[in-house]
């Protein structure tokens, strides 16, 4: 059975290698600077005692205020799970992150699809382009403030336009 | 009459009726033809154009046929029915595929080179007809036997990969240029072991005209020249680039290569050429191996030639169902490093052979077979353990070779999460509301 | 070849017979060898991520389907597993052991086309790629009697699934296990001895194992390489820790090993199919409304569960703000993060290599782009 | 059957109008592929005119090699020529080219005009001019052939109207290469052979680039 590493213990596990890259930790989660987070990875991956060789997950939420990246950690040698977070773009500021692809290369992919869909920039990716959607495609969707296609329709259309679109359905 | 014609009954009643007046025809009561004399020229332009006319047309239906045959075994190798909505047993289908051709819109790319992508079809329907004219299909009935017969087949079949080449070039398309060269890497390497295989059936027959080789047949010289036919067989699906060296059209790499942007009767015509070169391959191989048109008195020669081609064809299309394709350095090796070293055993064993007995009779020839088995036998499972891959010993994990340890450690126990699991992920929330704030 | 020539770049895709789809590769080849390759997605990007924050809980399900339709029964066993973690839910026994039935005949069926298709890019002329099919045609036919449908199943409910199976749902199961262990032996008989099937795929893309844990790739290519790593035996879910089956390895790594890794998976499979028939129990298929009600509103938090799907780990990432819809959703797309080394194990190579070792990496466009 | 052998005249004129006027082409032609195209066509009516001359072996032999290899391997070159689309530039030796061309094709059709072809008067064997005056027919067996005045009705030999040229001329030429020829046929393949690995050496990669090993290992 896996066994999930506690936040607490692990926020402590990782100030020592890496003092004040942490910012809290809660449950499972530990938060940590995103300004820190290659060396917090670098040293998760290549500790004895961590040993975390395989990135499961690397995804980012659209909390409005601030955007979070999330990281799901696997360790093959121990069996053990863990879970990082990085909060970046407070205030809805342009929002970067240090790239792990240097660390995990299985972050290439993942990396590129979170630019592509909500609009975080990894610092140092290698081919940091859009994956999905094409270059030049206006805004980043899974933003919470992505306006779609059809609403801004509905938006532009003057009220009395309506019944005549209606007609053409 | 020209000489090519000479025992060519076919050609000989159609130009008796019409002119008669050779020494031939006196023979056989024509003694005054059709035209006046004088006219022997258009006569002899007539039974031309008839018998062209025929042999074009026993092709094209044999084609229409083999296509319905080849989907149905296809149906029953795959476990499935095949076509069979079309007609008795689906025997319409090919009519209505051929009708569906003829009037679809006739595409040509923008960029391509429009005089050579028109003549490409035409260039390799031309030589897949030609080959017919020498096939003798029974008694008499061929258009020409040429003393140099077995010579033609391979000149002309060469052909095919100049309009392969014309048509991929001429598309502007890349992927048809990939399989072009494909196309040419096959010729250059297949046509050598081809000719060399046939080598020891010249030999045997002292000849190259197909009604010599079927003449010396007594009996078919795939059980004299085991080798040679095995060579010859592999040589002729590569030439035509049937499965499993089918690199020049590869469904699954190319997506049909050089002829990706035809359409219509064009695309028409380069299928057409695929079947008749197929039926070709298949009538040479009857008539140089299984002895032509040869059979028990009862039964017509046509009819043995007939049966003879359709087990060839069968085993062609099996093996088109069963093997899965090779990859070009290996379809290469093959010929380079197998199948030429297998003709030069051939070569060497029959000339050896031949200086032993000279023109052999029947009973000779069995000798030659008796001693031609095993050394086709050794010499194929020699190349086939020279060339061949070795298979895995341990499919499991070599318990020697370094894995990668899974498990093997455990985390400090202060480390794990205390709280039951289902509950950890619900204290997140709150502390990343408290974060954000 | 060894006569240099210009190299050309090529499109191969989105429209292309081999590529599973609509996949794209700027591929550049000096004559047969491929020198570079960039894969392009998104050809069938539908947004399901985006989607899902407008769905409740249960009509994600639908959407999860949709993703790898060849494997939706486990794309709908890592989705609920998401949910019961988010919401707590303690799922019905029975509920459980038939969706276990079902993702254990779901992998099958998704190893079979793998292997069929695999064997299509090498050039079979479809013969041994419509015996898989018809395999997995016969557990389609299972999956029709336990929920109407085929492809998209959709049978998959937050604490068990949405009913029972059918009283001859029992008997076909044993004749089809039957049936598929028989066409598993056929396929080993007629393949995995066939000489050019063996030289084609042998030696060919071969990948060190920490090069594929550092890449994420999980699942038959990881156990391909030798690396004992499957979340059915290391994280057990739902009750795999009272089945005891094998982890088939090889040590190759390469498409040979994928392939035979596949093969022999999908035979194991049918042994812990029979054990899940031997130990279900009878009950509810999933907790009454009470306990779970239609509309599920999970605390506000977050989950990540993962399962070892058919192409590797396949893991939904939920977040909720306590609403009737995922706030996030975010799907570990086991397709997508397996082609990271797609370059690493293409250049250098035969172009007729190339949809063999595509083929052997079994991807799924519709999960790929989601 | 003077009218059949006008119908040879016919074709011949229709394979020399093809031999010559797709060789115009090969020299006029800007688009390389084009011209290797055209030169193929050149080379199939010089094979007509072989089957014509009752020639078969030589004809086969020249769509075969001139047709089947020449060409395509020539076509099979055009493509890899970078920057194909803008066509083969005009040489500058051009006025050279055209009257060295010019010179070579007066000699030659000057010794063709004064060469004494042998023909079916030359034929000084009593026998063969008392069988031509009757009409007469050829009997061949392989590398002879023997002249008679009327065709043997059961025999499986080889039958032919005289043409001038011998039935089996496909075992003649092989016996000639042989016996009579021998020393010259034996230098052309050492040629071809010296040829065929200096093609190879030009076509090694340099020793450093190791591409070619790794290749052949994976093979």
């Amino acid at each position: 059975m896996t066994t999930p590493w506690s936040g607490s213990t692990l926020a402590k596990a990782i100030e020592a290698f890496a003092p004040g890259s942490v910012e809290s930790s809660a449950g499972a989660d530990v938060w940590v600077k995103p300004d820190s987070i290659s060396t917090v990875c670098e040293g998760l991956k290549s500790r004895p005692e961590f040993k975390f060789d395989l990135l499961s997950s690397l995804t980012a939420v659209d909390y409005i205020d601030h955007f979070e990246v999330v990281y799901h950690l696997t360790s093959l040698p121990m069996n053990a799970s863990a879970v990082l977070k990085a909060k970046v773009g407070r205030g809805r500021t342009e929002a970067s992150v240090p790239s792990v692809v240097p660390i995990w290369r299985g972050a290439d992919y993942q990396e590129r699809e979170v630019w592509d869909l909500m609009g975080i920039r990894f610092e140092g990716h290698p081919n940091h382009k859009r994956i999905m959607l094409w270059e030049g495609y206006p805004g980043h969707p899974l933003r919470k403030d992505y306006v779609t296609y059809d609403q801004s329709i509905t938006l532009s259309i003057p009220d009395d336009a309506t019944e005549k679109l209606g007609g053409d359905e | 009459m020209p000489e090519a014609f000479l025992d060519n009954s076919l050609w000989r009643n159609i130009y008796c009726v019409l002119a008669g007046d050779s020494s031939t025809c006196a023979a056989r009561d024509y003694s005054s033809g059709f035209f006046p004399a004088g006219m022997e020229w258009l006569a002899f332009l007539v039974s031309a154009a008839i018998i062209i006319f025929l042999i074009v047309n026993a092709v094209l239906g044999g084609v229409i046929v083999l296509i319905w045959g080849e989907r149905r075994l296809f149906g029953r190798f795959q476990s499935r029915t095949g076509p069979n909505r079309w007609g008795p047993f689906g025997t319409l289908t090919s009519v209505a595929d051929a009708v569906k051709t003829m009037f679809k819109e006739d595409l040509v790319p923008a960029e391509a080179d429009k005089i050579l992508f028109n003549l490409a079809p035409v260039l390799i329907a031309a030589p897949a007809l030609t080959v017919f004219a020498i096939i003798p299909w029974g008694v008499g009935t061929y258009v020409a036997d040429l003393n140099i017969g077995v010579l033609f087949i391979m000149a002309i079949t060469s052909l095919t990969t100049l309009s392969v080449l014309t048509a991929a070039w001429s598309s502007a398309n890349r992927i048809a240029i990939l399989s072009a060269l494909r196309s040419v890497a096959l010729l250059i390497s297949y046509e050598i072991p081809m000719a060399l295989a046939l080598v020891g059936v010249i030999m045997l027959a002292g000849s190259m005209s197909l009604g010599d080789i079927i003449a010396a047949q007594g009996i078919p010289f795939i059980i004299v020249q085991p080798l040679a036919f095995f060579v010859f067989f592999i040589a002729a699906m590569a030439e035509m680039a049937r499965a499993p060296f089918d690199l020049t059209e590869a469904e699954s790499e190319l997506a049909a290569g050089y002829l990706n942007d035809y359409a219509s009767m064009k695309f028409g015509l380069f299928f057409l050429a695929e079947f008749m070169a197929e039926i070709s391959t298949a009538a040479i191989v009857t008539t140089l191996f299984l002895s032509g048109w040869k059979g028990f008195d009862p039964i017509p020669s046509h009819f043995w030639f007939g049966a003879k081609l359709i087990f060839v064809l069968f085993v062609i299309i099996w093996f088109r169902m069963t093997l899965p394709r090779l990859r070009v350095d290996q379809v290469l090796k093959f010929a380079w490093k197998g199948l030429f070293e297998l003709t030069m055993i051939n070569i060497i064993v029959t000339a050896v052979l031949l200086a032993i007995l000279p023109n052999p009779s029947t009973s000779e020839l069995w000798i030659m077979a008796a001693i031609n088995w095993p050394v086709a036998i050794i010499s194929i499972w020699g190349v086939s353990k020279l060339l061949g891959t070795a298979p895995y010993s341990h499919p499991q994990p070599d318990p020697n070779a370094p894995s990668y340890p899974v498990g093997s450690e455990s985390i400090p126990t202060d480390a794990v999460l205390g709280a039951e699991p289902s509950n950890a992920a619900n204290q997140a929330p709150q502390a990343q509301q408290e974060g954000g704030n | 070849m060894a006569v240099k020539t210009q190299p050309v770049t090529v499109n191969l895709g989105p429209q292309h017979p081999s590529t599973h789809g609509v996949f794209r590769m700027r591929v550049m080849f000096d004559g047969e060898e491929i020198v570079d390759v960039e894969p392009v997605f998104g050809y069938l990007h539908r947004g399901s991520e985006k989607l899902a924050e407008e769905r409740t809980y249960t009509q994600i399900v639908t959407l999860t389907d949709r993703m790898d339709y060849v494997s939706s029964m486990l794309n709908n066993q890592a989705y609920i597993l998401a949910v019961e973690k988010l919401a707590g839910i303690e799922p019905s026994p029975r509920g459980v052991w038939l969706r276990m039935i079902a993702g254990e005949l779901q992998r099958i069926a998704s190893h079979l086309v793998a292997t069929g298709f695999l064997l299509q890019d090498l050039g079979a002329l479809g013969t041994p790629l419509i015996y898989s099919m018809r395999e997995r045609e016969n557990i389609l036919d299972l999956f029709e009697m336990l929920c109407g449908a085929r492809i998209t199943n959709s049978y998959l409910r937050p604490g068990g699934v949405f009913m029972d199976a059918p009283g001859e749902f029992w008997p076909a199961l044993d004749r089809g296990l039957d049936d598929i262990v028989r066409s598993i032996d056929d396929l080993e008989t007629y393949l995995s001895g066939n000489e050019i099937v063996f030289s084609r795929t042998k030696g060919t893309a071969v990948l060190p194992q920490e090069l594929l844990i550092n890449a994420s790739i999980t699942g038959p290519m990881l156990r391909a390489s030798g690396v004992d790593w499957d979340l059915r035996h290391r994280a057990p879910y739902d009750y795999y820790d009272r089945i005891s089956f094998e982890r088939k390895l090889h040590t190759a790594s390469d498409n040979y090993a994928r392939y035979w890794v596949r093969v022999q998976e999908a035979r194991e499979s049918v042994n812990i199919i029979r054990q899940c028939i031997d130990q279900i129990e009878p009950g509810p298929v999933r907790p009454s409304f009470d306990d779970v009600p239609r509309l599920i509103r999970p605390p506000s938090g977050d989950a990540y569960a993962a399962i070892e799907g058919s192409k590797g780990e396949l893991g939904f990432y939920l977040v909720s703000d306590g609403g009737i819809a995922p706030y996030r959703m975010h799907v570990r797309s086991s397709s997508l993060i397996n082609l990271t080394l797609l370059r690493d194990m293409l250049i250098g190579g035969q172009f007729g290599d190339l949809f063999v070792t595509f083929g052997s990496v079994d991807l799924n466009m519709g999960e790929v782009d989601r | 059957m003077m009218e059949v052998s006008s119908l040879t005249t016919f074709a011949f004129w229709l394979a020399s109008a093809m031999t010559l006027g797709l060789a115009v082409v090969v020299v006029t032609q800007k688009d390389v592929f084009r011209a290797a195209i055209a030169l193929a066509g050149s080379f199939l009516g010089v094979g007509i005119l072989y089957f014509i001359l009752s020639a078969e072996f030589v004809g086969v032999v020249q769509i075969l090699v001139y047709v089947g290899a020449i060409s395509v391997l020539m076509a099979f070159a055009v493509m890899f020529i970078q920057d194909i689309a803008s066509g083969s530039r005009p040489s500058q030796g051009r006025v050279i080219g055209a009257t060295a061309a010019a010179l070579i094709f007066a000699a030659l059709a000057f010794t063709a005009y004064n060469t004494e072809w042998s023909s079916i008067d030359d034929i000084t064997d009593p026998v063969a001019v008392a069988a031509m005056t009757e009409g007469y027919v050829e009997v061949g067996t392989g590398d002879y052939a023997l002249i008679s005045g009327e065709a043997p009705t059961d025999s499986n030999e080889v039958v032919s109207e005289n043409r001038g040229v011998l039935v089996d001329s496909t075992s003649a030429l092989g016996v000639m290469l042989i016996r009579e020829y021998m020393l010259a046929f034996e230098i052309i393949g050492l040629l071809l052979v010296a040829a065929l690995i200096g093609g190879l050496l030009l076509m090694r990669n340099p020793p450093s680039s190791s591409k070619t090993e790794k290749g052949d290992a994976s093979a």
